[in-house]
């Protein structure tokens, strides 16, 4: 029972962590039509600078610092660099940000080493948020905070399994949730998301209606980095804070994006969500074909059988080719995603 | 006052526009015809910023030219492109919202969202289509519309009767007296003879990139010549 | 417009003109290399891959040599889906790789002796294997295009990437399948031992590849292939399926991928679940790109340059993939063409005779061109002592670099560099601006001439 | 052969994943190659390191390796990756094969899959590291008297040595502790799991009182912290826990609960104590790579044997080698050219005065708590060496 | 290739080339084609006409397979081509243009018309010949190229053409294929006075022989071209008749037409 709660808060949270890089994502991809492949290096940066600023001034003015931080850098980028090359098309978007993840990657290890540096998180977050006591005598209860040791200690007769849910990752569910209501604001109370969409197909007539576009694509491409950075710092206490950190998340946050529909916010949210689960729940299942196969029709699988390979394979080691069969089925069965509004 | 001085306009490398000179009077209807290619969508966009122009462009005393298009919108000119250029993808509703200098709009101006909707009714029934799908001439009303919403002093208007079927036009042709009455100065640029001389009070003929001809309506019927010289095969 | 590029959603009104960028590259010329000049071209390019070996003797030469020619053939089939197509796949690896693994299974085999084969057939069973695989992928992926195909290709790659770690049976895991090529009885004397025969096989199959690839180009198919690429809605209204076409070229891109493919298993004599990383598909875009998509030639230069990236550049500096990134970023904003636009461009100019007034210009550029380089030294000379402090600080501050001691850890190798950059960087700026007008004008006057010569006669 | 440069072609990844690793290693060896130089070892040679980048990957390896040989490098060393091993053996018998009068000598440092002294063996090959299964009979030999093992779960990379892990962890233990009862067993892909979150749930659902996992960089720092953060109070035997980052992610977690096997640890007496600390100071770095004082110390004596720089009497000389290093009396075992060597098992606990270093300023230290002569810790070899000539 | 599906060169002599039979459509809850009917026969030259919006271009797409219609039939010289894919379609002989025109920018006008012959001249998806070789298709190519007056401009890229030259493009594209049954929308708008004048005469000529629907706005053009008009109104077709009649028809002028003013230049 316990054991299934924190599974699923397992599965939540990763997925809210995911949500956190894909808002920002869905920002700059789906909405602005850029493939920025940089995107988890702004994530990174995120973290680095923030484990930067958190040894000056402590975290807490880190975690709103960063995030400026990196959307700083995001804007100048996308003025500087992106801007000139916006009217090619796609193809050579991608490959500056392509170019941009390398800089990004070999300038951090050049700051901060190679290996991960020990980005704690803050007195406030350390520890468990709850604990899950699930006792054979009196069944699952919650405690706040750690449960004392008297009561996980397992008394004759009685076990008692004790699980915590650390603050940390509580603490990321909170901001990926204040993150989604600030983005859903900024949507739909502004034209931002309207005039996006509109110089993407027409810049010059948005233009000649007065609509600054330059601007705003910068202040969007800003936003979307931002966002990323305000992930890494959250990423980066969460896990560890290590040049490899981008490289982990790189090509499932596209997964999310495309799977919850392109230029959706609430698509990006449903497919971080889904893609959470998907990533953490089969972990837990050993099952593989061939067990299923010889439990229901008693089929004598065995290590001689024909497919042996194939049909060997738990549903826990499958896991991680999960999001990506889920992305091409759903690009061939229903290309515009989860809530997208349209192909792209 | 729209005052136009010996403008250039270049499109990359290709010189298009050779000194165009001409003057638009506050509340005025000025047509402007030739044939394709005879530069006058060049002139619109040269103005409007949209291609790049050397001479001068002035509105009431300031200097356009160099300003980027958005600033000129704001200094009060509207421009109605030929190829129409609606947002696909958004609604109708979204596109004639996007043609609102400030969001939720400004009281006072001449316009308001229901005027649109009144003007064309085929409108309002799809406001909640994509725009993408209108129809040719439902997508010509919807960029008319949208940059009137925009409240401009002055309105540029590349072909707006294209497409349209006939009663149509001759609504446009109202609405073209309507703005005037209103105070706005219109340039429009036409094909159809027929109504440009008939809503116009002067006409600018263009070809090769200079004005060829400048008169009345009246003139230019009388003046066989000119006509077949620069519209006619 | 480079010429790649996903179809933005095309909007529904109508496209009235070329939309006017200010910087139109001359689109209106087209490189038709007559007859000789064609002769000339491909025995020249036979020429090269015939004398390369004499040049560059090492061994380690010689595998460079040979990946280049395996790299060439991948680099293109790539460009038959990103040049010819306008599709953006992010899997291109999968089918070079699958060809490799279908190789070097059947190279077992012969060695194994159940299977008669002469290894210098082997490539193509790689190829076939490719051909396969795009065949069955390729109906997934193919029935859509533009960012859709690319995100299903993304999706394809990452998922078998992830198979080769579950299925070692097939994959080898992370020792991957290795082999050994000496097997069966030598061909009049040829065991493919010796990495030079093997470079002769492989310059064989290259060449071969090579024409049959630009032979491709000039099909009804490859013609139609170039209209999916443009507008695949009209094509649909003169007669074809836009589908069936991307799937066929798919295909013919999956097969020459996997004759490379098959090459590089030879080459290697091991193949490794890398083959079909993500990874592998990256450097295939990126560098056939950076070669020039726009060309049939670019993806060559790509090529060469992709393997001396990627295996030379990390022999030579630790900083090599810093290099790179900066390289790619800076290549993508001044010449989103690729290397090949540049060249042609140039040869334009000189087709139309026009080379001469530039003349100037060009010894003016070069000559600060030698300016700019010490520059970029100083830039280069600032990131290797960046690097050295950072990570071989301890084994003493100095380092080699272009034949001179800096002392990273000296104030005056630091402003020596700083100086050396600003004086190159500036006095190339100013030899750019100069070059750059010249540059203008003679486009201009072509562009003149051509627009005289469509209207004349 | 006095004065003669000996160079090494160093073949390990530079960049990528495993580059601080790479990078630690390089150190190393260039370290040492100035201590063993000269008056440094038996034979006077003097040591130099040419670092290859090989970025983990076997083909890049095998291209490195044809760049070594065209330097005129006949001695080859490489380490992360078995892979890569396996395919430098490889590469390195047909080199060999084929250009007789150049041959190549593989001193191999840390690549620990059994496979490449049994299967795999070669002549050219010579192993400095301890394999698997000799860790896993050391550990089990630990293990096997801590009677608060009951319950054992397997946690593991998904690539050839996780498996080696859980096949001698299963194998072994199983053997010497028929008693406990494996719960539970998981292979994770390498290298790409940012959220050990779900396996630690599972491992707590299993009611696991330990766990062995041969897991190294962030597979291990990040399964040990979400541990902690989860209250799993389980005990963790590991192979690698000493390796740069991993001491910096574990930091105060997981006092006296995670333990290492491995050929050497930070306060082996005398000599040993002022390098380690000479290095550090030098590099801000721990050396846990013992296995490069081995390839000195073999390599001189086996130079000063042969009276010889040339590989093949070198290969000769080093076979059944004995000689002291740092952790007592070692033997090249001549029937596979496995190192045979004493094992310890350390543990992650406060520095104290005892035992004082702490690598990565952690204020933490592994502790030895135990020590396996080379007997012990020996495994039988299936190897069938083919010796040229 | 799977392509047996090859275009009946001959059609049955009698019955029409184009039926359309209570044809419906609607996106959404909105119907916009609301059973619609019309018969053509072989060689005639029709014009829609309709208010903005009637569904004109909605009935081509239609009938080109652009879309797929919620009911009703199509038949093309009998033959039932409701609800197939455009490209078998028009391998049965039905070709159309577009309102906005839809070329392949990047390829030269000459290579725009060949790629339009290439399916009808029976090359198909062949990569074994070379295009070079292709006498015949290539000296046709020229021949249209030629007819349509844009020999000058041949090697240019159809997206530097300018907007008539693109408009003429657009129809050498749609008859290029030789199809029996021509769809034309709008292929005069935005055109001046001249060039309007020049097209009906192209139009004519090429279309010489051949069935042709064409949808206009411009009253000179339809009235120039048409053998018959055929008035569409909210998805249906309120008359079907000679210019002559339908001109006078007061539903039309109610409808559409209006007062003279916009119908001439
Ligand atoms: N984007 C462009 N790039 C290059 N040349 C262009 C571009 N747009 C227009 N031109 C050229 O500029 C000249 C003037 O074009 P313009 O559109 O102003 O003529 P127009 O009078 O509006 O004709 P139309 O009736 O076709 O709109 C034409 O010769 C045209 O070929
Ligand atoms: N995909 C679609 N979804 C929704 N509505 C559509 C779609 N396509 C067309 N419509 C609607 O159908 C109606 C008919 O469109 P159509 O283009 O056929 O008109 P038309 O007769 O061609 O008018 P015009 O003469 O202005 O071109 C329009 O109101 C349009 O908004
Ligand atoms: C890069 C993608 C988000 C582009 C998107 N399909 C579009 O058409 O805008
Ligand atoms: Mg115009
Ligand atoms: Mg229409």
């Amino acid at each position: 029972m316990d054991q299934i709660l924190i599974n699923l808060l397992n599965g939540l949270s990763s997925g809210l962590l995911l949500f956190m890089l894909s808002s920002g994502l869905t920002l700059i991809f789906s909405m602005m039509g850029v493939l920025n492949f940089a995107h988890a290096s702004f994530y990174m940066l995120g973290a680095y600078i923030a484990f930067m600023i958190s040894g000056a001034v402590g975290f807490w003015p880190a975690l709103v610092l960063a995030p400026l931080a990196v959307g700083g850098l995001g804007a100048l980028f996308e003025r500087g660099v992106l801007r000139r090359v916006h009217h090619h098309g796609h193809v050579p978007e991608l490959l500056i940000t392509f170019g941009l993840s390398y800089v990004i990657l070999e300038l951090v290890q050049l700051v901060w080493g190679r290996s991960s540096v020990p980005f704690a998180p803050p007195q406030q977050l350390q520890g468990p948020a709850f604990t899950l006591v699930q006792s054979s005598r009196d069944g699952l209860s919650l405690v706040w905070g750690a449960a004392p040791e008297a009561m996980c200690r397992a008394a004759e007769g009685v076990q008692v399994a004790c699980s915590r849910f650390p603050l940390t990752r509580a603490f990321m569910m909170a901001v990926a949730l204040l993150m989604l209501v600030a983005l859903w604001l900024l949507l739909t109370r502004t034209r931002i998301g309207l005039v996006i969409q509109a110089a993407l197909t027409h810049p010059e007539m948005a233009e000649a209606l007065g609509h600054d576009v330059p601007r705003v694509f910068m202040l969007v491409f800003g936003s979307g980095c931002a966002l990323a950075g305000l992930a890494g710092v959250i990423g980066g206490i969460t896990f560890v804070t290590e040049p490899s950190m981008a490289a982990v998340v790189g090509s499932i946050i596209f997964v999310v994006v495309v799977v919850g529909g392109i230029g959706s916010l609430a698509g990006a949210f449903a497919g971080s969500i889904l893609v959470g689960l998907l990533q953490t729940l089969p972990l837990t299942i050993d099952a593989s074909l061939a067990t299923l196969l010889n439990r229901l029709l008693g089929a004598g699988i065995g290590p001689d059988s024909p497919g042996w390979p194939l049909l060997r394979i738990t549903l826990a080691q499958a896991a991680p080719i999960l999001p990506y069969l889920l992305l091409v089925l759903m690009l061939i069965l229903r290309p515009r995603g989860l809530l997208g509004t349209r192909e792209s | 006052m729209l005052e136009i001085d010996n403008l250039h306009a270049y499109y990359g490398k290709s010189h298009v526009l050779h000194g165009v000179t001409m003057r638009i009077a506050p509340g005025e209807i000025v047509a402007l015809l030739g044939r394709n290619g005879s530069g006058r969508s060049t002139t619109v966009k040269a103005v409007m910023g949209l291609v790049e122009g050397s001479g001068s462009v002035r509105w009431g005393g300031r200097e356009l030219l160099g300003l980027k298009a958005h600033q000129i919108a704001h200094h009060g000119l509207g421009y109605v492109p030929e190829s129409r250029d609606i947002f696909p993808r958004l609604t109708v509703h979204q596109n004639l919202l996007l043609g609102q200098k400030k969001a939720g709009g400004t009281p006072g101006v001449r316009w308001q969202l229901d005027d649109m909707y009144a003007m064309f009714p085929r409108l309002k029934e799809r406001q909640h289509t994509e725009a993408g799908v209108l129809s040719g001439g439902e997508q010509q009303m919807l960029t008319l519309c949208r940059t009137l919403m925009g409240d401009p002093d002055l309105i540029m208007i590349d072909e707006p009767t294209e497409g349209l079927a006939p009663k149509i036009v001759e609504l446009v042709a109202d609405y073209l007296r309507e703005l005037q009455r209103r105070g706005v100065a219109v340039l429009l640029v036409e094909q159809k003879l027929t109504i440009a001389l008939e809503v116009s009070q002067r006409c600018l003929l263009m070809g090769h990139g200079c004005i060829v001809f400048e008169g009345t309506p009246a003139e230019l019927r009388a003046n066989a010549g000119v006509r077949r010289e620069w519209l006619e095969v | 417009m480079a010429v790649v590029s996903l179809p933005r959603t095309r909007s529904s009104d109508r496209p009235a003109r070329p939309s006017a960028s200010p910087s139109r590259p001359p689109r209106s010329f087209r490189f038709r290399p007559w007859n000789l000049g064609r002769w000339l071209t491909w025995g020249g390019f036979a020429l090269v891959l015939l004398l390369a070996p004499l040049l560059w003797r090492s061994s380690f030469a010689l595998t460079m040599l040979s990946q280049m020619g395996i790299a060439i053939i991948v680099c293109l089939s790539y460009n038959l889906l990103l040049g010819q197509g306008g599709m953006l796949s992010f899997g291109h690896a999968v089918y070079s790789g699958l060809g490799a693994y279908a190789a070097i299974h059947t190279l077992n085999q012969v060695g194994a002796g159940t299977l008669a084969l002469p290894v210098s057939l082997v490539p193509l069973v790689g190829g076939l294997g490719g051909l396969a695989c795009a065949a069955l992928f390729g109906l997934a992926s193919t029935r859509k295009s533009g960012t859709t195909f690319a995100m299903i290709t993304l999706g394809l790659g990452e998922l078998v990437w992830s198979m080769s770690l579950m299925l070692p049976e097939f994959f080898g895991g992370e020792g991957g399948i290795s082999s050994n090529r000496v097997v069966g009885a030598p061909v009049l004397g040829i065991t493919f031992g010796p990495q030079i025969q093997l470079y002769y096989l492989i310059a064989l199959y290259c060449f071969v590849c090579t024409a049959l690839m630009f032979a491709f180009t000039r099909t009804p198919l490859g013609r139609m292939l170039n209209a999916v690429r443009d507008n695949a809605e009209r094509v649909e209204f003169v007669g074809y399926s836009a589908r069936h076409i991307r799937w066929l070229a798919f295909m013919v891109a999956g097969f020459f991928a996997g004759v490379g493919g098959g090459l590089g298993a030879l080459n290697f004599e091991i193949v490794t679940a890398e083959v079909v990383s993500a990874h592998r598909s990256g450097a295939y875009l990126l560098f056939v790109f950076l070669g020039g998509a726009t060309f049939f030639f670019g993806p060559i230069l790509g090529a060469v340059l992709m393997v001396i990236a990627l295996v030379l550049l990390s022999e030579w500096t630790r900083a090599w993939l810093l290099y790179l990134g900066l390289v790619f970023m800076f290549m993508v904003t001044s010449a989103p063409g690729g290397l090949a636009s540049l060249i042609m461009m140039n040869l334009r100019v000189a087709a139309f005779g026009r080379l001469r007034p530039l003349r100037a210009a060009w010894i003016g550029l070069a000559g600060t061109a030698l300016a700019a380089l010490a520059g970029l030294a100083g830039l280069a000379a600032m990131i290797e002592m960046l690097y050295h402090r950072q990570l071989d600080a301890a084994m003493g501050s100095e380092l080699r670099f272009l034949g001179l001691t800096l002392d990273s850890a000296s104030p005056d190798a630091w402003t020596g560099a700083v100086l050396v950059l600003l004086t190159g960087a500036g006095l190339f700026e100013l030899a750019r601006r100069q070059f750059r007008r010249q540059w203008d004008e003679t486009q201009e006057a072509i562009e003149k001439d051509i627009r005289r010569r469509e209207t004349a006669t | 052969q006095q004065g003669e440069t000996v160079k090494i072609a160093w073949i390990d990844p530079l960049s990528g994943l495993m580059a601080p690793v790479g990078q630690n290693q390089v150190n190393s060896f260039r370290f040492f190659a100035e201590k063993f130089s000269g008056a440094g070892n038996p034979a006077g040679v003097k040591f130099e390191v040419v670092p290859f980048d090989n970025k983990l990957s076997p083909a890049e390896s095998l291209t490195q390796l044809k760049a070594a040989i065209d330097q005129g490098i006949r001695y080859v060393t490489q380490g992360n990756g078995s892979g890569a091993a396996a395919a430098l053996i490889d590469a390195i018998n047909k080199h060999n094969e084929r250009n007789p009068g150049k041959e190549v000598v593989y001193l191999n440092h840390s690549a620990v899959d059994p496979d490449l002294t049994n299967g795999k063996c070669s002549y050219w090959h010579f192993r400095m590291d301890a394999d698997t299964s000799m860790k896993m009979e050391a550990l089990t030999s630990f293990m096997k008297d801590q009677k608060d093992i009951q319950k054992v779960f397997l946690l593991n990379q998904n690539y050839a040595h996780g498996h080696q892990v859980a096949k001698y962890a299963k194998e072994i233990l199983g053997r010497k502790r028929p008693d406990v009862q494996f719960v539970g067993e998981d292979l994770h892909p390498l290298a790409q799991v940012r959220d050990f979150a779900p396996y630690v749930a599972k491992i707590k659902a299993s009611g696991a009182d330990t766990v062995i996992t041969g897991n190294w960089g962030s597979d291990l720092s990040l399964l040990l912290k979400a541990a902690n953060e989860a209250g799993l109070t389980a005990k963790f035997y590991t192979y690698y826990t000493g390796v740069t980052g991993t001491p910096t992610a574990l930091g105060g977690q997981g006092d006296g609960r995670v333990f290492q096997v491995s050929y050497n640890h930070y306060h082996l007496p005398g000599q040993m104590m002022k390098w380690r600390d000479e290095f550090q100071k030098k590099f801000n770095a721990d050396f846990y790579t013992g296995s490069v004082i081995h390839i000195y110390t073999l390599l001189g004596e086996a130079m000063a044997k042969a009276k010889s720089t040339d590989p093949v009497k070198v290969a000769a000389a080093l076979e059944g080698l004995k000689t002291k290093s740092f952790n007592g009396e070692v033997e090249m075992r001549r029937t596979d050219h496995q190192l045979q060597q004493t094992l310890f098992v350390t543990r992650w606990q406060k520095a104290d005065a005892k035992f004082p270093y702490s690598p990565e300023n952690t204020g933490y230290t592994l502790a030895p708590v135990a020590t396996y002569e080379a007997y012990v810790a020996s495994t039988p070899t299936s190897c069938q060496m083919k010796r040229p000539g | 290739m799977s392509d047996t599906s090859d275009t009946p060169r001959h059609a049955p002599a009698t019955g029409f080339a184009l039926e359309i039979e209570d044809l419906r459509k609607s996106f959404g809850r909105t119907e916009i084609i609301r059973g619609a009917r019309l018969q053509v026969r072989p060689g005639e030259r029709v014009a829609i006409i309709g208010p903005n919006g009637a569904g004109k271009s909605t009935l081509f797409n239609l009938i080109s397979g652009r879309l797929a219609p919620s009911a009703g039939q199509i038949r093309l010289f009998g033959e039932r081509i409701d609800g197939r894919a455009p490209h078998e379609i028009n391998r049965r002989g039905l070709a159309r243009s577009f309102q906005v025109s839809n070329l392949f920018p990047k390829l030269s006008v000459f290579e725009n018309l060949r790629c339009a012959m290439l399916w009808s001249e029976g090359h198909r998806y062949a990569f074994w010949k070379f295009l070079a070789d292709l006498g015949g298709t290539n000296a046709r190519a020229e021949a249209l190229l030629a007819r349509l007056g844009l020999e000058r401009r041949r090697d240019v890229l159809a997206m530097n053409l300018t907007y008539a030259e693109q408009r003429a493009l657009e129809i050498g594209l749609t008859i290029a294929g030789g199809a029996r049954v021509i769809l034309l929308d709008e292929p005069t708008a935005g055109m001046s006075r001249s060039e309007t004048a020049r097209f009906i005469g192209l139009i004519r000529e090429v279309t010489e022989g051949r069935t042709l629907l064409t949808v206009e706005h411009d009253m000179g053009v339809v009235f120039g071209l048409a053998d018959r008009i055929a008035v569409l109104v909210y998805g249906e077709v309120i008359a079907f008749d000679t210019p002559e009649r339908v001109r006078a028809d007061p539903r039309v002028q109610e409808a559409y037409l209006g007062s003279v003013l916009a119908q001439g230049h």
